[in-house]
Formats: C-alpha cells, structure tokens, sequence
C-alpha cells in the first residue's frame, strides 16, 4: 500500500493540495496521498513521532520540536517551496494607500492596546474613524511572522483585534467596516480584490509597493514577504512514493503555486531542493528562530543544522 | 322514563340528550332531571356511561376533538340550554363544580388550591379570599385539619383529605350543580366514609349529582338514582324505590348482584 | 344565578379569554421565528449551492478547482465514521441503560453512574475532542483514524443513548414485566425477549437522533485532526479473498462532512463558497433524513406496540 | 409439572445463577464506562492543567482580566474568556428560554394535535442542524441585517452570534419543556378546567407549575448547550478575548479559544497549548456547577402530581 | 382462624405470616389454607392487603427493593417453604402461575404469548409447543375464536379474550396453583361471566386462588372464602358460611354493604 502521508499549516496545504491532487492522477491512484490541516505546530508534533511522511510548515521549525525529532531520531529536509506575501487591506472606502512600517507598528504594537483606537492617532491626514483591527489567530505562523517583521519581536502585538483562523472571516470584518485594516495571505486578497483594498508597504529602500507575484520575486515587496517550507522524513525518502512525490512536488510547483495565488520561488530554487536531498544536506538553516527579510537566495547558501 | 316526585323544583335535566366519542354513540336519548338540593346517584355497570354523562354536564368533553353533543341539558332556574354552542362552557364551568374520581390538587399550597376558583373569577381581595378559603375549608370539613398549614404543599395531604380538599375547591365558588365521579373509588375506607358524610352535610346547600360503583355507598348517600346500562338510563326513581322495588329485572339482576 | 351576576360572571370570562388570544398569537410569532429562521437559513444554502448538486459533486474527491472538487471522501468518511459511532454507542448505551433501570441496585455506585450519565449530557462537544485526542490518538495509539472519530462521537452520544433507553423501558407498563416473571422467567429473559424488544422503537429513536447531532460535530472531529485532502476511500470492508472481511477501514485516515465544508468556507476562492453552501445542504438533508427517519419510528410505535 | 428431582433442580439453578450474574457483570461495566469517561476527560484535563499551573498560579488565572496566552508577554486570565463565554451564553439564553417555553406552551396546551404532531419534529430539525452552519448564518446574514438597523455594530459580535445560538438551542428547551407539560396528568388539567379557567390560565397556573421540574432541567440543558458551544461563537463573534459584557462587541469564549488553537501553529508542550487543557477544564466545571444545579432543582421540585 | 373442612388435602398454606412494605406492616400473622383442587376466595375492602398476600405466594415481591417477608408459606406435597432464602424463586413462580387484574398479553403473537413459559422452561420442539399451545387455548375455551389466527397479535383481542388469553398462557406450564388478582375488574359484564365460568370449569385441574372485590363473584366461583381487613385474616371458611352466617361483626357489615 503506497502512501504519502501530510500534515501541518493551513497556509501551505492550498499548495500541496494541488500537489498532492495531480500528484495522484499521473500515477493513476497507485500511490496514495493524504493531506490534513493540523497547523505547523501539530503538524510538526506528527511528523516528530513519525507519523507523517511530509510536514507543510509556514515558519521554520523550532528549537522544542527540533528537540522533539532529535530524541525521536527523525531526521529531515528543510524545502522552501513558495512565497507568501502577507498583504495589508483596508476597507475600499478608505483613503489609506500606502503605509510605513513605523505606522503598521503604531497600530500594532502591544502599547497601543486600548490607546490606538482612532485613525488621526497614526497620522493626523488619516481622518477620525475609528480604528478597527484584523488578523490572524495568535497561534499562527503568519501572525508570528508579521509581529516579528512589523513589531519586532515575534508575538509580540497588541491583543485588541478581532482574530480569526480562518481568513475569510476577516475578509468579510475589512469589507463591511470603513475604518477597518487587516493582514493575510495573498490569495485571500487577490480573491476578494473587488472588496478590499491592498495598501502599498514602504520597503527598506524607502519605497511604496504594493504585493505582486512580480515585487515579491524582486525582493522589492520587504518586509512582509516569507517563504513557506515542507519538511520531509530522510526515512521516507527511502520509500519510493514519497520520493516520487517529492519530485514531482518541485517540478510543479512553480506552475501550481501561481495556480493557487500564491508566489512561486525562482526557478534555481527548486533544483536546489532535489539538490540538496541529494547531497544529504539535513536540517534547518534557522537554528530553531523565526528569520526575516532574507532573501531565497541567502537561505538557499546557508548551512543546515539539525 | 319513571315517575318521579315532581312537586320539587329540578336544578337541571337532560332532554333527549346523546352523546357521541367520535363515531361512537355512548349515550342514547337520556332523560333525567336532576333534584334542587338533593343528592341524585348514577349506578351502572362498568363502561355504562355514568362518567360520560355526568361530564357532558361541565362541558368536559369539549377539551378533546371529535366528541359530539345531541338535545339539551337544562340549568334552571334560569332555563340555559348548557350546550347550546352560543354558551360559553367556561360559563358552565364557573356555574357547575365537578370533583373527580382520583383527587388532583393542583401541585400549590392549600391556600392555592381553595383559593385558585376565586382567583380565576377576577377576586384579589386577600380577607375575601381568605375567609372564602376557611369557610369552603369547614364546608369540605377539612379546616381543623389544615388550618395550622394552609401553606403547605396540597400533594402532601392523604388521599382522602386531597379529596376533601378539591370539593373545598369547589366550594369556595358557590357552585349551583356539583358533579362527583366515583369520588371514593381510589380512597381507604375510613376517607370513604368521611367524604359520605360530607356529602350528606352538602346536600343542604348544593345540588348533587354522583356517580358511583358501589350500590351501598348510592344507597348510603342518595335521594334519587339512575341505574344506566350500555348508554341507556334504564330506570329513574327516589333511591329506596330503585333499591327495594326495582321496576326493571336489569336493575334487578344488577343491584342484587347477578352480574357486574 | 341572577343576570346580575351572570354579567359579573361574563364580563370577567371576556377579560381572561383576552389573555388567551395576546398568548395564542404569541405562541405563533415564537413558533414563527423559528421557522422562519430554519427557512432562511436554508434558503440562504440553497439559493449558493443549488447549482453544485449534482452527480459529480457526489462522486469527485475535493479537488483545488472548485468546479471540480466534490464529496465523495466526505460523505463516505461520514457513513464510516456514523457506522463505528452506532456499533459502539448503541451496545454500549443499551447495556447501561438495562443495567440502571432493571438491573441497579440503589446504592451510591449506581447513584454516582446516574448523576454522572446527567452530567455527561451536558459536558461540551468540545471537551470529548480533548479527551480523545489525549486517549484515542495518542494513549492507545489509534491515530486520526475513522475508529478514534467514530469512538469519540460514539462517546458523546452515548448518554443520549442510556436516557433513551431509559425513558423506552420506563415506558413498558410494569404489569408486563410482572406477566413475564409470573411464569418463571428469568431477569434476562425478560430483558431479552421482552424489554429489549418492545423498547427497540424507543430506543432507535434516541439514537437515530444522537446520530443525526453528531454527523453535524465539527469541534471534536478538528481536535482529533481529521485530514482535510483525501482523494482515495478507505479500503473496502468486504473483499473477494479470504477472509473476506477486513478491518483496515478503522486505522483509514478520513475526512468528514461538516470539515469538507468547513475548509471549503476558508478558502479564498469565491466559487468555494457554493461548494460549502451545496455540502451544508446535503448534510442539513442527511439530518433531516435521519431525523425523518426517528420520527416515522416513533410513530410507527404508537401504532405498533400497544399494551 | 415433571417430576424433576431436587438435585437435578438445584443444578439448573446453579447454571442458570452462574449466566445470570455474568450477564449483569457485563452490564454492569457498560454502565461504567460512562463513568470511566468523565474519569477519562478529568485526566486528561488536569494533567495537562498540572503542568499549566505550574507556570501559572491559579491566582493569576482567575483575576488577571488580560488573555494573551500566545502573545510575547502572555497573560493568563481566564476571566475575558468566561465574560465571553457568559455573554452569549446570555444573549443566547434571553432568546431561547422566552421561546422555547411560549413554544412547549403553546404546542403542549393550545395546538391542536395535527399542529403538534408537525411542528415538533420541525423544531427538532431545527435542532440537527450543524451548528458550523449556523455559525456562518450568523455572520453571513445575521451581522450585515443587525448592521442595518445599527450600523454601529461590528461585523464580529456576541450579539449576532447570541442571537444565532439561542435560535439554535430553542428546540432543546422547547423539546424537553413540551415533554414535561404532555407528561402532567389529563386530570390535572380537567381540574383546572372545571374550575372555569381559560388555557391560558391552565397552561399557566397548572401545567407549567406541575411541570416546573421538566421545565428547569430543559432549561439547564440549554445553558450547559449555550456554554459549551463552540462553532456559532468561533465563527461570529470575533476570537478577541476581550474584558466586556457588551453583547456589542466581540469577544471570544473558551471554547473558540479551544478550537483556535486546535487546528492552530502551537508547538504540543508548550504553555499555549497546555492552555487549552486548563480552558477546557474551566469550561468542564462551569457545566458541572450547572448540571449539579440541575441535579438539586429536579430533586427539590419532583413532580408530585 | 376458624375450622375448616380438613378431611381435604390442602395444596398450600401460610403459616404465621407477615409482610412488610419497608416499614410498613401490610399483612399480619396470617394462617390461611389453599385447599387442592378447590377455588378460594380473598375478600375484603379496597387496602386491606389482599393483593399483597396473593403475590406473596409467587414471590412478586421479591422484584421491588424493600420488601419483606416473615413466616412461612408451604407447598404441598414436598411441603417447600417457598419464602425460603434458599428457594429460587424462579423455581416458585414456574410452580405457580398467576394472572393479574388488567389483561397482561405480551405484545407479540397468541401463539407465541402461550408457548412463552415453555419456552423459558427450555421446550423448543415445535410440536410439543404446538400441542401444549393448543390445548391451553381449549383449556381456557379461547381456541374456537383463535384458532385461525395464532399469529396474530394478542393485543388485538378483546379485553375478555386477552384475560382468557393470559390463564391460557398459565395453563400451558401445568401450574400446580393459580393465583388470580381481581381478574374481571376491567371486563364488561360478558367478558366476566365468560371466565367466571372458566374459573368453575379449571377447578377440576387445578387449585386455585382469587382475589376479588365483588362478593358476589365471590360467593358464585369459590368454595371457601377468607375475608381479610387491615393487613389481618378475620374470616375464613366455606364460602356458603362465611356469606349466610358469618362469624364476626365486621365479616357481617362488610358482607352486607354497610361499608367499603
Ligand atoms: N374518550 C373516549 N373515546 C371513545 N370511547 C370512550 C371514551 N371514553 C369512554 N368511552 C366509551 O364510552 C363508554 C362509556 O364510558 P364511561 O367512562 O362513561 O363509563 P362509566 O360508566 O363511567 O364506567 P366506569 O364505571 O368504568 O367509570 C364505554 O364503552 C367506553 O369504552
Ligand atoms: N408497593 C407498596 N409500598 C408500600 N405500601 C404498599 C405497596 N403496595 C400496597 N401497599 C399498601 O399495602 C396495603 C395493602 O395493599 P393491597 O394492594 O394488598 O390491597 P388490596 O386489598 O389488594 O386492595 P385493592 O382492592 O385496592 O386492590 C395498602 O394499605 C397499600 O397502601
Ligand atoms: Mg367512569
Ligand atoms: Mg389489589
Ligand atoms: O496554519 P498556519 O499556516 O497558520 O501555520
């Protein structure tokens, strides 16, 4: 019985979805796949018993569940496999277009819980409509990473705002509220583009822009842009189905992770992947901490580690 | 039909009156006057009709769908035809109490239950309320009883004083016409003889109309009786002449005991 | 009684029957919102998902184009998960019942089980999902499998089980048991060849209706983790070769109904939105249908079982 | 009868005991395996709490009005949660018990029976309808209406779920409260009759107070149902854990927060998730104090008809 | 105690015996004998313990929590004190049958409703069932009306049919004693002369016990009758004396209606 068993971030299984979908029909069902959504973090818990083959993960792995694999001797492949642009909306109504990191984190940051509560307070041109936030769950990797990228400190934010898991509730939170803002994946925006409103980032160099598969790519589209992972079991590599599939995931992914909104990693990346499973290059390039505003490329060169 | 004495005023009679349980014909052309301030006994078989009769009188049968009322019965003095569909049978009700064959307090203090008739008709005042309460409590004579725990729950009381309770009930509201089913059927026999006499003391001041299964207990406590069999009123007549000198070898055959 | 007071009488008769009417038409505007409620909210399903019914929506596995995906993993991972649930509830639930009503002793052993079966009515949903992923998934190592989803549920209805077996053996008048002992049988004699089957109706009512909530229970199966992508069926039960029966189903991995939907619902595609609207449909209708069903058996009881 | 001789009796019933007492064993551990399941949540719950409490003192929990568990500098009380959760459960319960009974009432003493015999199953549909889709009911249809008539209201609030969820829990109470009234005696009610009452006051001051018991425990059902729900709220009310009994506003209860985390990022082990062990007991106990409260209340009000 | 007729075996008797409803001492120190082959009769009023002592001769008692017994109650020949701890009362009830005051027929089929107590003494060859069925039937003369329709189900009979139905499935087990609990109560007055005379004819098979209300059933089916009043055995003897010259007062008042 040839099976590939998935588990782990809502974030990435769009794309290994579609993976897994196609995966299936070019073997004419003979192997197996099953991709559930446990979130990274109880997705990781599986893949560290063993009990997954492959673990979709939106952050990279951290030092508890580095632990967790180490004692169960499972060792892994760390594979980046996409980008996702977090993308900040607001209401159509309003007039924000563009906004400073500085500003995001006059919003956002744990001080101004209960303060914050009015437009004119981040910026005097913004009106006085009240203020009113959304994001994703505290238990997400996309809230971790936005707080680190935006305030700092990963978790690190103000607790007054309406969260959600699921990401189309806060669509319809931004849509109906004129003083709203909010932050989520790409494809959720690129969906509901007729209800929402993307506001450009100001990046490092100074500059607004506004996410796209093309500014993402570039690297312009900082620092709100993360990749996203599967981490794969060295032992089920020996299998041949998971090697197949693990093939097959990075020949495609490219096409199929435009398919689903979201942005695919340059071509060199993928190769990159196969290369270092070839190589035996095992572990993770993080050390077990959340990383931002590196580009692929740099990853890509790091040494892993266990 | 036989003879009855007729220079007594009648409370109420039934004239030409049937009764239908859906399709079922339960009650077949029954005549039968009911003597002012007397105690009248319906004796029959089981499944006679006695229960159907007496409750056609309160309009019970109207809580249910598909019963069907035929020919009249007459309250006098004032002559209303109580099933008249123009009647209200909340009127009826309110002019004619009934006392059933298991007593069923309702689940309330004492107080509640004697006063519960009063209330209904719209009186609040509390000293009319309670001296109605006490004075239907000694006419059911059960105030020395319950007078030190008139706020106790009534479902605590025995079987014959629940009994004795729900005729105050029915008493606190001076009803014209009081119908008892069988009111001693599911009490000992110390509570049986105690609602006996009470409802000879009653008769003083109210029409009474009871049904019963024991031939003593008619023989006991009633002026008039009616021998009713299969839905028929087979004879009607002052109790000792019903008892002593039946007219009808049924009623013969029933009241020595030949069957039933 | 004068006319006097026969218009003293009326007048407060006309006062209390108004009463009558302000509750009467209360009684219908509370009964009026809730089935407006129910019509809305299913109006609402119908008008987005109508157009996705049909045959391939039952027969595709999910799919990521919405046009394309379907329910078939769903509707089979329900039926299987509802099968384990039924054959462990029911057993289960009517040996308890039998036990505390025919069997129990009064003592503090059966008043701690009877208090504590009330309480267990109560405990949220989502609490039996804690439990069973500490001791289904993780203690006895089941995995998130079609057998710990189906044990969970089984467990959650179990008290809807016992109560109803309960209520079905209570109802059996007690001069039938006296008729069955008064020729010599035996305490499981009765139960078996009289309580059991007379209460069967009553019983099969209660279940089919702990049944027809947990088909609808989202939490507890999210807690356990139930897969969300899987486009094969659980090995099939039955099989050419010997042994012909297998349980390899019970370890499957699954997905359910109420989680197809729910993931559809969090998909950012629009046209994702018909397909959840289309599943909450179907199971709206697999409930009803089960509901249906415990109602046509209550009345087929009424009419059947006499004493 | 046959001649049997009396050892030949004795040794039947040697058998016959021996099936007998083995069959009630069986039974007897059917029913504990209830026991053995309330058993089973409190292990599991308490364990994990345990190491909860190590990190944070009971103390803290229940005063600290600030939830943030997952936040960089977390705070652990529990008490916007369980404002949360008593909110809806409130709103939800201002709908559900007003009508639910005018419902029992109405079905149980002025219906006809035809009316009954459809409308109670209809309600109990009601009833069986998932409650994830009455979650998205409640923000897909019910906010934007509210928003119409108040369009102060946020998209996310405990009104809009509370409202949902009481509409949800209604056949619940007016199911078991109809129950109850059907189970008083017919005489009960032909006393009250015959006493000239209308319905309504029968249904009033006699049925429902012979009923009160049924009526009550119905009523304790849908609290614990209120309190315990978790996809209405987790969908529509907001996931904010936030120190308010405004219906207004958003705001989370245990069990969202429950499920947020289930199907969230969380590394097993960590403070965040044991969390939810001690959330989850908090939400057991809540459902215990009402079910013992039910418990008293049946046993204090028994029918006594 | 009064004398009896002791030239006639008797098939069963109690012997200095009490029965307590917890606290509540509901027959006292009864000494009454169940002469073989004969009817006796329990008279007495509504309470007085006359079901109680009937279900104590099966140990139907022994089904609710709190009850107990003191004394004996003794079965001849082998002369088996059926209230003894050591004595399965199983066993009792497959020696004694018993049919009770409302029609009991199980809701299966006629057919099955008889062949029930052989099937749980372990017969299950089909033509021994049928046989045994068969003359059960005849022996509660139901076989005529029946016979066409075995499989049908035994609700759908009359309420006299069922209680014959119910002696029938005593019958089929060959009780050595027959209790019987008021069993015409709920019958219409056919249905009771109908097992009246069922009852007269069984006596040449079987002993048998009856509990009833009506004295004058009584004094039509039994051979000797004991009358009982709170919880004691006044009266007992030939049931032609016990009616025409009582012993006691009491037995007197009751016999003639002057209460209960
Ligand atoms: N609700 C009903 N529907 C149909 N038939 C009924 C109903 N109630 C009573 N009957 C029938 O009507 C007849 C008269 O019944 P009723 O109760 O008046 O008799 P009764 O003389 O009071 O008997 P009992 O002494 O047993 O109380 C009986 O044949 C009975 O079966
Ligand atoms: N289960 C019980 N628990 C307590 N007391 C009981 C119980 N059953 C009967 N009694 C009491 O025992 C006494 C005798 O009851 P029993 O039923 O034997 O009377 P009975 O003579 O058969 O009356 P009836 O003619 O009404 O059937 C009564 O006072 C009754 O209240
Ligand atoms: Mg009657
Ligand atoms: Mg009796
Ligand atoms: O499921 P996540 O993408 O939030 O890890």
């Amino acid at each position: 019985e040839a099976i590939v068993k998935i588990d782990g971030s809502s974030t990435v299984y769009p794309i290994t979805e579609a993976v897994a979908e196609d995966f299936q029909k070019s073997t004419k069902g003979a192997v197996k796949v099953t991709v559930g959504i446990s979130g990274t973090g109880g997705g990781f818990k599986k893949f560290c018993r063993g009990e997954t083959d492959i673990s979709d993960a939106s952050r990279p792995i951290l030092k508890k569940e580095m632990e967790d694999c180490a004692k169960a001797g499972i060792k892994y492949f760390e594979l980046p496999i996409a980008f996702d642009a977090l993308t900040v909306v607001v209401n159509p109504k309003s007039k924000i277009t563009q906004l400073t990191v500085a500003q995001l984190k006059a919003m956002w940051e744990p001080a101004a819980q209960g303060k914050v509560t009015k437009w004119n307070q981040i910026d005097a041109s913004f009106g006085d409509a009240n203020l009113k936030l959304f994001g994703p769950g505290s238990d997400s990797g996309t809230f971790d990473y936005f707080t680190e990228a935006v305030n700092g400190k990963s978790k690190a934010s103000r607790g007054d705002y309406t969260a959600s898991e699921d990401d189309n509730v806060l669509v319809q939170g931004v849509s109906r509220d004129a003083g709203a803002i909010g932050y989520f994946g790409y494809a959720y925006y690129f969906e509901n583009k007729n209800k929402l409103k993307a506001v450009a980032i100001v990046n490092p160099k100074g500059k607004a822009v506004l996410p796209s598969e093309q500014t993402v790519i570039d690297g312009s589209y900082s620092p709100l842009s993360r990749p996203i992972f599967i981490y794969v079991n060295e032992k089920s590599l020996e299998k041949a189905e998971v090697r197949q599939f693990v093939e097959f995931y990075m020949k495609n992914a490219a096409a199929l992770t435009s398919e689903v909104k979201y942005v695919p990693l340059p071509a060199k990346a993928y190769t990159a992947n196969l290369e270092h499973i070839a190589k035996k290059k095992l572990g993770t390039v993080f050390g077990g901490e959340a990383d931002v505003g590196a580009t692929i490329e740099e990853l890509m060169s790091r040494e892993a580690k266990l | 039909m036989t003879t009855t004495n007729q220079t007594l005023p009648t409370k109420a009679e039934t004239r030409d009156f049937n009764f239908y349980y859906g399709a079922f014909h339960a009650l077949k052309s029954i005549n039968l006057p009911v003597v002012e301030k007397r105690v009248t006994a319906l004796i029959g078989p089981s499944g006679c009709g006695k229960s159907t009769l007496l409750r056609s009188f309160n309009r019970m049968h109207d809580l249910y769908p598909g019963n069907r009322y035929q020919g009249s019965i007459v309250l006098h003095p004032d002559n209303t035809n109580i099933l008249d569909p123009k009647v209200d049978p909340i009127e009826v009700r309110m002019r004619i109490g009934m006392v059933f064959q298991k007593p069923n307090p309702f689940p309330k203090s004492i107080y509640e239950n004697v006063a519960y008739g009063l209330k209904v008709r719209g009186e609040s005042s509390r000293s009319v309320l309670d001296d109605k309460v006490e004075n239907a409590l000694r006419g059911a004579s059960l105030w020395n009883e319950v007078k030190d725990r008139l706020h106790a729950p009534a479902t605590a009381l025995s079987g014959g004083q629940q009994q004795r309770l729900c005729i105050a009930r029915c008493l606190a509201t001076d009803p014209e016409l009081l119908l008892f089913d069988e009111p001693t059927s599911a009490l000992d026999p110390i509570a049986t003889a105690n609602i006996e006499e009470l409802v000879t003391e009653l008769r003083e001041r109210v029409t009474i109309l009871i049904v019963t299964h024991n031939m003593q207990q008619a023989a006991r406590v009633s002026d008039y009786t009616a021998y009713m069999y299969l839905g028929e009123l087979i004879e009607y007549g002052v109790t000792d002449d019903v008892f002593m000198r039946p007219k009808k070898k049924a009623t013969e055959d029933y009241i020595t005991g030949r069957f039933g | 009684m004068n006319q006097k007071e026969l218009a003293a009488i009326r007048g407060t008769i006309r006062s209390n029957r108004r009463l009558d009417i302000i509750f009467a038409v209360a009684g219908f505007v509370a009964l009026l919102i809730g089935v407006m409620a129910f019509v809305t909210l299913f109006a609402q399903m119908a008008y987005n998902g109508w157009e996705r019914l049909n045959p391939d929506f039952f027969m595709n596995f999910p799919s990521r184009r919405a046009a394309n995906a379907g329910i078939l993993s769903a509707w089979v991972g329900s039926l299987l998960v509802m099968l384990v649930t039924a054959v462990s509830a029911v057993p289960l639930g009517v040996a308890a019942g039998v036990y505390l009503e025919e069997y129990a002793p009064k003592n503090l052993i059966t008043d701690i089980i009877e208090i504590n079966v009330s309480n267990l009515a109560g405990v949220p949903s989502i609490v039996y999902g804690l439990l069973a992923l500490g001791v289904f998934v993780y203690a006895f190592g089941f995995g998130q499998s079609i057998l710990s989803a189906g044990l969970t549920l089984g467990l959650l209805i179990l008290p809807v089980v016992i109560v109803a077996t309960r209520e079905a053996l209570r109802s059996i008048p007690i001069h039938i048991r006296e008729g069955a002992y008064g020729v010599g049988a035996t305490r499981w004699q009765v139960v078996r060849d009289h309580l059991v089957p007379y209460s069967t109706p009553g019983i099969m009512t209660g279940v089919i209706i702990g049944m027809s909530r947990a088909i609808g229970e989202t939490a507890p199966i999210i807690t356990i983790g139930a897969l969300t992508f899987i486009a094969f069926l659980p090995p099939m039960p039955i099989s050419t070769t010997a042994p012909f029966v297998s349980f390899d189903w019970l370890w499957s991995g699954f997905t359910v109904m109420p989680i197809q939907m729910f993931n559809w619902t969090s998909r950012p595609e629009e046209a994702f939105q018909q397909n959840a609207a289309a599943a909450g449909l179907i199971l709206v209708f697999m409930t009803l249908m089960m509901n249906g069903v415990a109602i046509w058996l209550r009345y087929r009881l009424r009419k059947s079982i006499s004493w | 009868m046959e001649v049997t001789t009396v050892s030949d009796r004795l040794s039947r019933k040697v058998v016959r005991n021996i099936k007998e007492r083995a069959i009630e064993a069986v039974m007897f551990a059917a029913a504990s395996i209830s026991v053995l399941t309330t058993l089973g949540i409190i292990w599991v719950l308490v364990s994990e709490s345990y190491h909860f409490f190590e990190h944070v003192p009971i103390w803290t929990f229940l005063t600290d009005t600030m939830w943030t568990p997952l936040f960089s500098e977390p705070r652990y009380g529990i008490l916007p949660l369980l404002m949360g959760t008593l909110t809806t459960s409130l709103v939800a319960l201002s709908v559900a018990i007003p009508l639910g009974t005018i419902i029992a009432i109405y079905l149980s003493e002025f219906a006809s029976p035809r009316v009954r015999e459809v409308v109670k199953p209809f309600l109990e549909l009601l009833g069986g309808v998932p409650t994830i889709v009455y979650g998205y009911f409640a923000l897909t249809v019910v906010s934007p209406v509210l928003q119409y008539f108040f369009p102060s209201l946020p998209g996310f609030s405990m009104l809009a779920a509370g409202l949902v969820m009481g509409v949800a829990i209604v056949p619940y109470i007016s199911s078991l409260s109809e129950d109850a009234m059907r189970a008083v005696p017919m005489s009960l009610r032909e006393g009250a009759y015959a006493m000239g009452s209308t319905r309504f006051q029968t249904a009033v001051r006699v049925v429902l107070p012979a009923a009160i018991s049924g009526v009550l425990s119905a009523y304790i059902l849908g609290i614990s149902r209120a309190v315990g729900e978790t996809m209405i709220v987790a969908v529509a009310a907001g996931m904010q854990p936030n120190f308010t009994m405004n219906p207004a506003e958003p705001a989370q209860t245990i069990s969202a927060y429950i499920v947020q985390v289930a199907m969230g990022d969380l590394p097993h082990g960590s403070v965040g998730y044991q969390s939810i062990f001690a959330a989850g007991l908090s939400l057991m106990l809540m459902t215990l104090f009402f079910n013992i409260l039910g418990h008293v209340i049946r046993r204090r009000y028994r029918e006594a008809y």
